[in-house]
Parts: C-alpha cells; structure tokens; sequence
C-alpha cells in the first residue's frame, strides 16, 4: 500500500461521503484504517477476526526442535527465472524413494531436454520394498529434474518440471 | 524408550499422541493428507510426510503409503491413535514384518476381538458373563430360530465383524428374525466382506460401563477403574464419565475382576477397554473388547493420574507396567463431552466448514484435547469430532457446575456444533443424579 | 483488493442507500470495511443490559441463565421520523439512578422542546448517595428524554438527544 | 453463599473470580471501562455495566464509580481481584459501610499490612525472623546511619507503602545511604504520597518463598503450602512453583508455621500470602503479607486440589473453612508461566495491540487461564498479562516436561510476548536442577 492508494481512497471518502474505512491484508502484513471527524458513532461490533493467515512467523526465539519448519510448499520450488507459460509438475503419486534408473548401472528414464509422452517412464519409487515404475501422464519436454536420486518423496510432491506444447 | 515414532492418525488423537511423545522426548513423524495440509497442529512434529489425498482409503488407510513413510522416516514404532487403521490386524502384523513396532495389542489379539463372535467365545470361556445367546456363529435360519427359542424374543442379530450399528437387527418374533437375518447379513457382507453372524438375547435400556485395561508383555495386566458411557445417540457416544456414578461396591469390583481375567486369559498387551452391559438389576453382560486407545480415555487419565497414551508407548518399548494394581488409586471424578462439528436443528448432519471463532474453555479443573483454533476447517472427509472437553473436581456434584459452566463459555462460530445438546444434558436433572442408562438421551432429549 | 473493487463498491452503495459494508475473505486473509457518515443513533442503552454489541449469534439452544440475552442492535430503535441532521446526545457521565428534578414535588429541569445551553442542568445522577448536578454541555433544544425517571443508567449512556444549531 | 458478586477488576482475574461464582451458582456482575467493552468474557456475566473510560483512575480504580454499581446492581458482595483496589483500605471501609461484604481481609488488616514497616513490627511481635534493620521507620538521615552501622552495608532503604520496587534503594555506603533516602523519600512521595522509610539489612541473591494462608472468620488459620516465585524480572514474577522444589523438610515445617503463627497473631481473614527470603543457607526472613488473591495462585490449588477464589467467596458469605490442616494435602508438582505482551527484543517494553491468532496449548496435565482469543485487541491501558499457563503433573521432571511442550504449542501471532523467555527458562539446567534464586534469570538468561 502507498500514498498514492491512500490518497485516492481519500477521494472516494469525500466523493462518497465516507466516515470510516478499515482494510486489513495480513498476507501482506498491511493494515489500514481511515475515519473521519464525526459524532460518537454507535457502540461498535467487535470484530472477532477469522482472518487467520496462519503460518506467518511463530513469535520470538525457538527453541530447539520446538516447532520446525513445514515441508516445503511446492511453489518455493519452482525456479524463478523459468519462463511460466506450459510448464507442468510431474507430482508424486505416493510415498516412497525416488530413483532416476532401473539401478545404478542403468541409465536414467530421462534426463533434461527428454522428450515425453504420457505414457513414459519417468522414475521409479520404491515403497514397502516394490519398484514402482512411475509413468509421466503428460507430454512435453523434461525442463528440470526437482529431486536427486535416492531422496525420500512424500505424496504430491513435484519431481520433474515439464514444459507441454 | 523409542527415538523416533509414526504417528498414524489426524486431528486431536493425533495431537494427543504428539503431546505424549515429546513430554517423553520422543521424536514424532506426522503423516497427513491433502485435506489437512494447513492444520496448525502439524507444525509440532519434528517430521511431516503427505501420504496422499483427502480421501482416507488413499491416505490415512493406505497402509502402503503409510509403511513407506515409516520407513522414509526411520522410525521406531507407529502409533494408530483410534479409528483408521488402529485395529486393523493386518496393518498390524505388516508393521511387525517391517520391524516396526506397532503401538497396541498383537495382530492376534487385534484379529480375535475384532470378531466379536469369537471375543464372545473367550469371555464364556473365561467365565465371564455373556448375554444369552448363540454359542458361536449361527449359520443359517434353522439355528438362529432354535437359539430364539431357546433364550426368548426379543433378540438381536449381530455381525461377528461388526461395529458402529451395521450389520445389526432387532427381531421380535420368528418373521422378523428370518428377515433379519438375512437383511443384516447382506449388510455385513457389505460394509465387512464377512456376513458371519451371532445372536444375543435384547438387553432393554442397558446401561454401557467400560474398564480400562492395561498389559505389558510380562504378563501383568491391571485395571484403571470404570467409564460409565451410556449417554448415546445412535450408538454413538456422546459424554462419558469415570467412575460410574451410580454402581454397587461389590458389582465394580465384580467388573473390575472379570475385565482383568478375560485380558489375563487372551494374554492382552497395551492398552485396551473391556466392555459391558448392564440391566436395571445391576447384573452385567461382557459385550467386546476394544483394542486400541479409546476417544474417552482422558476421564480415566483424571481420575487415576495416569498418562495412558504415555503407557502405551512404554509398554510397547518393552518396560514393565509402571503401576501394579494396588498403586492405582482411584480419586475424585471426571466428564467428557465430546464436541462434534454438526447440526442439532436438522437431525445431527455433520456440519463441516470454516471455524470462525473458537474460545475453548479454561481455568481450575477444565481439560480440553483439541487441534482445531480460530481460522480452521473443518474438512468434510473425516468424522466430525472437533474436540473433547473434560473436567476433573473431586466430586460428581462439582464436576457437573464446572463442566456447566464450562461449557458456557465456550464459543464456536462458523459452524454448528453439538454444544447445545451438552448444554442440556449437564442441566438435565435425570442426568444430575447419575443413574442412567443407553435410552436415557432419546427418551429425555432428543425427543425435544 | 483494488481500487476499483472499492470504487464500484461506493458506487453500489450510494444506489442502494446501504452505510455500511463490512467484507472478509478468510481465503484470501483480505479484510475491508466502509461506513458512511450518519447522524449517532438515538439512545438505545436499556438499563443495565450489556451495552455488548455482540458479534454473531451464540450457537445452538442457549441454557436457562447461560448467557443473558444481548442488548438489541441500536439501529433497531433508531426512530425514523426524526431528523438525522445536528442531532447530539447528552451521555451519563457516571454510574447511578437518573433523576428529571431535585425531588418528585419539584418539576423537571427540562422537558421535551426546551431550549437549554451548555450551562443548563439538565437532569440529577445520584451515586453513592450524592446527588450529582449534570449539566447538558451542548446547547439546543431538547428533542427526546432517553431514560425513564429513576432508571439506572451506565457510564456514558446516552440521556437526552438535543438538536442543536 | 451470596446471591450477587460484583466482579470489581478485568482480564484473566475477573474470569477466573467469574468462573468460581458460576460454578457456585452465584450471579455475577462484571463492571469494564470503555476500553474493555467489546471483550468476549463479558458475555458470560449475568450483568455488565460501564463504570467509566478506559483510564484506570476513572474506572477501575474510582471507588465512587464501582459502589454505584454495586448499589445499582444490588449485589451482596464485591470481588476485588488483585491490584487496582484489591489492597485499598479505603475501599474495604467504604464496602462495609455501605452494607456490601468485600471478598478480601478487614480494611484494619488491608491497612496495616499495606504499610510495610508496621507489617514488620508485627512478624516481630509474632516472633517470625525479620530481615535485620531498623525496628520500625527511620525519621531521618542520622537514625539511617546508626541503623547502618549497626547491621552493616550493603543495606535496603525501602517505602513503608512501597511496592513493585519503588521508593527503593540499595546503599554500599554512607555517602550512598545518604543519598539514597533522599531519593526513596521523594520517590514514595510522589508514588504512593507517603514518604515514610524503613530500613533491612541487604541479603545477596535471596530465594522468594511465599505460603499461602486462608482464615476464616471463626479464627481458623491454615496454610496450603508455599510457592517458590525466585524467578523475577526487576523484581516481577515471571514463573512459579509449587511446591518449593528444594528446601529441607525441617524448614519448610518452620516457614508453614512461620507463617500460620503470623496470621493467627493478627487475627487474619480470607485469602493471603506470607512472604520470605532465603538466604544461600536456608534461613529465612519475613518480608511482607499480601493481603488477597495473587497472580500464581492456581499452582497451590493445584497441588492442594483446593479452589482458593471459591474458599475466598465461602469465607467472606461467613462459612468456616472448608478444610482443616490435617486434611490439606499436598499432592504433585505444578508450575505457572506468565505469559505478557512484552517484546523481549526491546527490554520486555509492554507491546498491545490486535492478537491475529490465540492457540492456547491443551493436553494432560495443562490448565490455561486467560481472557484472551484470536482477534482480541490487547488494551494499552492497563498490565500486559495475556494469561497463565499452568501445568501439573506427579513429579517436578514431568511438570517440566509437560510445560516444555505446553509453551511449545502455544501460538499467539499479532502481538510480540515473552513466550520465548519462557522457552528458554524451561530449558535452563539451572533451572532444571531446581535451585535458583532472584539472581537466576539475570545471570543465566538475560545476559545471553
């Protein structure tokens, strides 16, 4: 919020003949409140506010191993400098550990510049000891590999960024 | 004691088992669904794992999904909570093969009371009383009319896999028990895979009074007294109490040593509830046995000053029961309200959605287990407990004003919930005395 | 939220006469709040009752003695015919019992349609066995007398309405 | 039992007085300032009226205001709380003489433990230990300096009305002696308009030790055990216990009776606390009587399982105490957390404003009393206690634990608070051990 907003919104207070405005964003952590010289106004509706963009900070210092920080969303993930347009995430259909090849003497199912069908094998999880082979169900071009070998995926998380046509 | 543990469930049992592991500095691995990705109760685990969608069969029953994320995690143990996979005898035994240790009684112990017919056999057994009815299973029409003759109408034909109501008939005379039969059959059939089922001599307006049980895996088992849980709506209950507030010396004990026999002479381990029957006269009936931790385990926690999910988790890393029977003492008394996001104008209908204001109840006495806050949903794919109030005050009489008052001042909007009714049961004079029995919300409020 | 949401928003409310809007959008965390200059609403306070205006309804089937009935909206008594214009309440400025005159043989101070000024007494608090002389701290004329004689009236509970000029 | 109590104070303390009086089926009647007026607990009252502007002098501190209220409201009785007129003598006169019992001890005692030279001489007469020094007040610089001579520097010069530290200072010397009663002298003037002093002996690095009394109007005294408040913060309570968790048995049997001999000898009613000092060695002094309810009263109900505010209502409607000595027990260990808007970046410098998000921990063992909820707007106007998180458990180590994991959970967003020094107090292996003194949070946690 800049003064330029809170200079128009003092314009449409006048135009409007508005004693009062409250505008709060807590996402952006912003908080606004005009109101205009007038009689006592009535007794006000306490505002229990259910606004609650919760995660925000947990206040004060931590202490150690106290509360730790929530799985990555999803979005922190995506690079910035990728063009946005006809990018897809391949997301895990499960739990498991995630496996570029068949084993290490494999090659990789794909590696970046892949091109794919829906169809194509992408990677393999292993759960409760089974392999389980992992099929793109989109097609396009393998633009990022999100995860390393070997690493421990949970449900829904992203494991190849895909640019479709 | 273990390093690290699963735990296998969502909402406030979840966030109970939570709170026992890290008073124990236990490490805790939270898996959760899509539906509960925001939950504020997450953020206490030291590990979080998404093990799939909304949908429980695809997340919190998958037993796939949840093993991988056991494994993933490198935990020692999985707590089940209660609901879910919690007494699902092959979850259990797969987490044994995965060497994992599972937080409750052994497959077998699972598997067997899991069939009630069969826990019904191992009461007899033991010498404990069961209502009259079938030996065993009944395995077609002919048997089940020769045991309705025997034991008289009405009966009730219950499937042997059963539980929550389903695959249950009252039958009053020969027609109807030919009927249901095969109506409670096909619904077993259903909603368990398995039609098997047994029949009981009808019990009019019983009183429902559990015992807690606790076993370790040296053989020595205890009881923590009784929980009186006849206010039900539609077999479900709604408010429970500890101790029973209206029982005959001689009758508790009688309970209390033949919970304690039947868990000896099955070998129960952990923690588990032995339930029973009581008519107007007093005399009890073995009913079933829970295998898990139950949802109204916090009353007896009151009254005994025991941490009963904090037992669970010693048990199952292989101490010995931290209380023989003569050190449990059994003080003051203790209610539990359970508190379900529903709607009580329009017949009970789970009523999910935005919580906009929540003020839980505090100060001397009051107890609250819950995971939701102001700014919650409540999703609409799980059951609609929002959480448990519960007081403890050394006697019924100062229970009662402070759960009143208690329940007064707690404030939920956004949703509706079940604090209403709660509310009038508390003023409820029946209530008041403390005699009362599975009957006594129908016939003294809901009826209106 | 923009500008131009608010803009059409004031818009909407000059057409439907509407004063207040109060909009919340708990996914989005976004807050906003509008309130359109209006004379202060007539006395309202019944005695004694929670001046609370309480947000949302209690739920469910309230217990006998649970939690007392709130105090009506004060928009509800708002009596329509009177002029919003130069309207100002005179407010207790104490706890305790509202007296029109010095005892009940003697007349009122002021009656409806008197014309007083700031100086005027205009009614008697007795707190605590005193009994405090108020004066009116506005000048006008006397449009209504909000409290019944011998009525307990709160700190800052709305006492006369006077029309000033 | 009364019919009607006014409830003469805000915040947690006047929901804490509320909830005793509902759970005793009395009415209650809440007066609040302007500043006040859209807080949620007000709801729970049977009336409320506005007593004046949010300024304390206006409204919870102007007799006038409150005692028009109670007459207005016809109420029996008028409950105090602490602080505003909780200690005001003027106040307990005007209550009796206008026919309305004032829930604390007689304005005489009100009065003569309010000035704190006189409360001296008495815990003299009485034959409890008296840090050394001047017996009585000091009239001038001359008998300051002979007093000091006689018991050594360092020395404490101290207000007769004092309290929360002003009118204080220590002195090393004469020079600074001098000094130093000038400057307490003008200080108690303009703070409390009395400016009379008195002097003690300097003890280094003392252990707060207070006993909680209750007499009833029948000359009964018995004491509830004592509280250790060694943790302060510019001599403010930060966190209590209960009880003490290191102090051989034969000198908690002596502070007991220390402090029962007290109150017997002046003849005490209701709801009190006596106050020592412990030196490195264990001896103890009187310091001073508080006359009413205080802050960390809930740590000895909850080892005592005795409702203080309910007893206090009881004593004051003229009931004989609920409890004689033998039947006190002291059972458990518990622990309160203050938790305050503060902001411990900036010198704990009182931080209102709007509370976004209120999560208050829950759980076994975890009682929470506090006014505050998710989207409460903290008032700048009055102290910046947010609530008290108190837990209790068999065994200090579990209480500990319990409250590790209790400040732990514990969300509030919007406004800074010192939950983070709590954080770290319950992590300290000082504290830990149990032994600590005043000195504690200086040296261990507020230098780092």
């Amino acid at each position: 919020m800049d003064l330029d907003m809170i200079e128009k919104l003092l314009e449409l207070m006048r135009e409007h003949e508005i004693v009062e405005v409250e505008y709060e964003d807590p996402e952006a952590g912003t908080r606004l409140k005009l109101k205009k010289a007038v009689p006592p106004p009535p007794p006000s509706h306490p505002v229990l506010t259910p606004a609650l963009a919760l995660p925000a900070h947990m206040e004060g210092v931590m202490p150690m191993g106290a509360l730790p920080p929530m799985a990555p969303a999803p979005a922190a993930e995506t690079p910035q400098d990728v063009e946005r347009a006809n990018l897809t995430e391949v997301p895990s259909p499960m739990v498991g550990t995630f496996y570029r090849a068949v084993s290490p003497e494999n090659d990789p199912f794909v590696e970046v510049g892949a091109v794919i069908t829906d169809e194509s094998v992408v990677c393999i999880i292993e759960a409760m000891k089974v392999m389980n082979e992992i099929k793109a169900e989109v097609a396009g071009e393998v633009v990022e590999i999100l995860v390393q070998n070997g690493e421990a995926v949970e449900f829904g998380q992203p494991l190849f960024l895909v640019r479709t046509e | 004691m273990f390093n690290r543990v699963l735990i296998a469930n969502r909402g406030e049992i979840a966030l109970r088992v939570l709170r026992a592991c890290r008073e124990l500095d236990v490490q805790t691995v939270m898996v959760y669904s899509k539906a509960d990705e925001d939950a504020v109760y997450l953020r206490h685990a030291d590990e979080t794992i998404c093990i799939g969608p909304g949908v429980s069969g695809e997340s919190y029953l998958s037993i796939p999904n949840i093993i991988s994320a056991a494994e993933i995690a490198d935990v020692d143990a999985i707590h089940p909570g209660y609901g879910f996979l919690a007494e699902n005898s092959h979850f259990a035994e797969i987490c044994r093969s995965s060497n994992i240790e599972f937080i409750g009684p052994s497959a077998e112990i699972v598997s067997m009371m899991g069939d009630k017919a069969r826990a019904r056999e191992e009461a007899e057994r033991a010498g404990i009383p069961v209502v009259p009815g079938s030996s065993g299973t009944i395995s077609d029409e002919e048997e089940g009319l020769a045991v309705a003759r025997e034991i008289g109408y009405p009966v009730l034909i219950k499937a042997s896999a059963g539980g929550g109501g389903r695959g249950m008939r009252l039958a009053h005379n020969d027609i109807s028990l030919v009927n249901g039969i095969h109506a409670a059959r096909a619904e077993a059939e259903a909603a368990f895979g398995d039609g098997t089922l047994y029949m009981e001599k009808w019990v009019d307006k019983p009183r429902h009074v559990e015992v807690q049980i606790l076993g370790d895996s040296y053989g020595n088992i205890i009881h923590l007294g009784e929980r009186d849980c006849s206010v039900q709506r539609r077999n479900q209950k709604v408010l429970e109490e500890a101790p029973c507030a209206d029982l005959p010396r001689d009758v508790r004990k009688k309970l209390h040593r033949s919970a304690v026999k039947l868990a000896k002479s099955v070998g129960f381990e952990n923690a588990g509830t032995v339930e029973f029957i009581l008519d107007e006269d007093d005399r009890f009936y073995f009913i079933e046995v829970n295998a898990r931790i139950q949802v109204e385990h916090p009353v007896t926690e009151m009254i005994t000053g025991i941490d009963l999910v904090k037992e669970q988790l010693r048990i199952a890393s292989g101490d010995k029961l931290s209380h023989s029977q003569d050190q449990v003492k059994v003080k003051g008394h203790a209610i539990e309200c359970r508190i379900n996001a529903e709607d009580p104008d329009d017949d009970y209908r789970p009523c999910p959605g935005l919580v906009t204001s929540f003020i839980p109840p505090g100060g001397s006495g009051v107890r609250v287990d819950t995971h939701v806050y102001s700014g919650y949903r409540v999703p609409s794919l799980y059951d609609s407990l929002l959480g448990k109030v519960i007081v403890f005050k050394p006697t019924r009489a100062e229970a009662v004003a402070t759960m009143r008052r208690a329940l007064d001042e707690f404030v939920i909007e956004g949703i509706k919930t079940n604090l209403s009714l709660h509310r009038r049961i508390l003023r409820n004079s029946v209530f008041a005395k403390g005699r009362y029995n599975t009957a006594f919300l129908k016939e003294y409020l809901l009826k209106g």
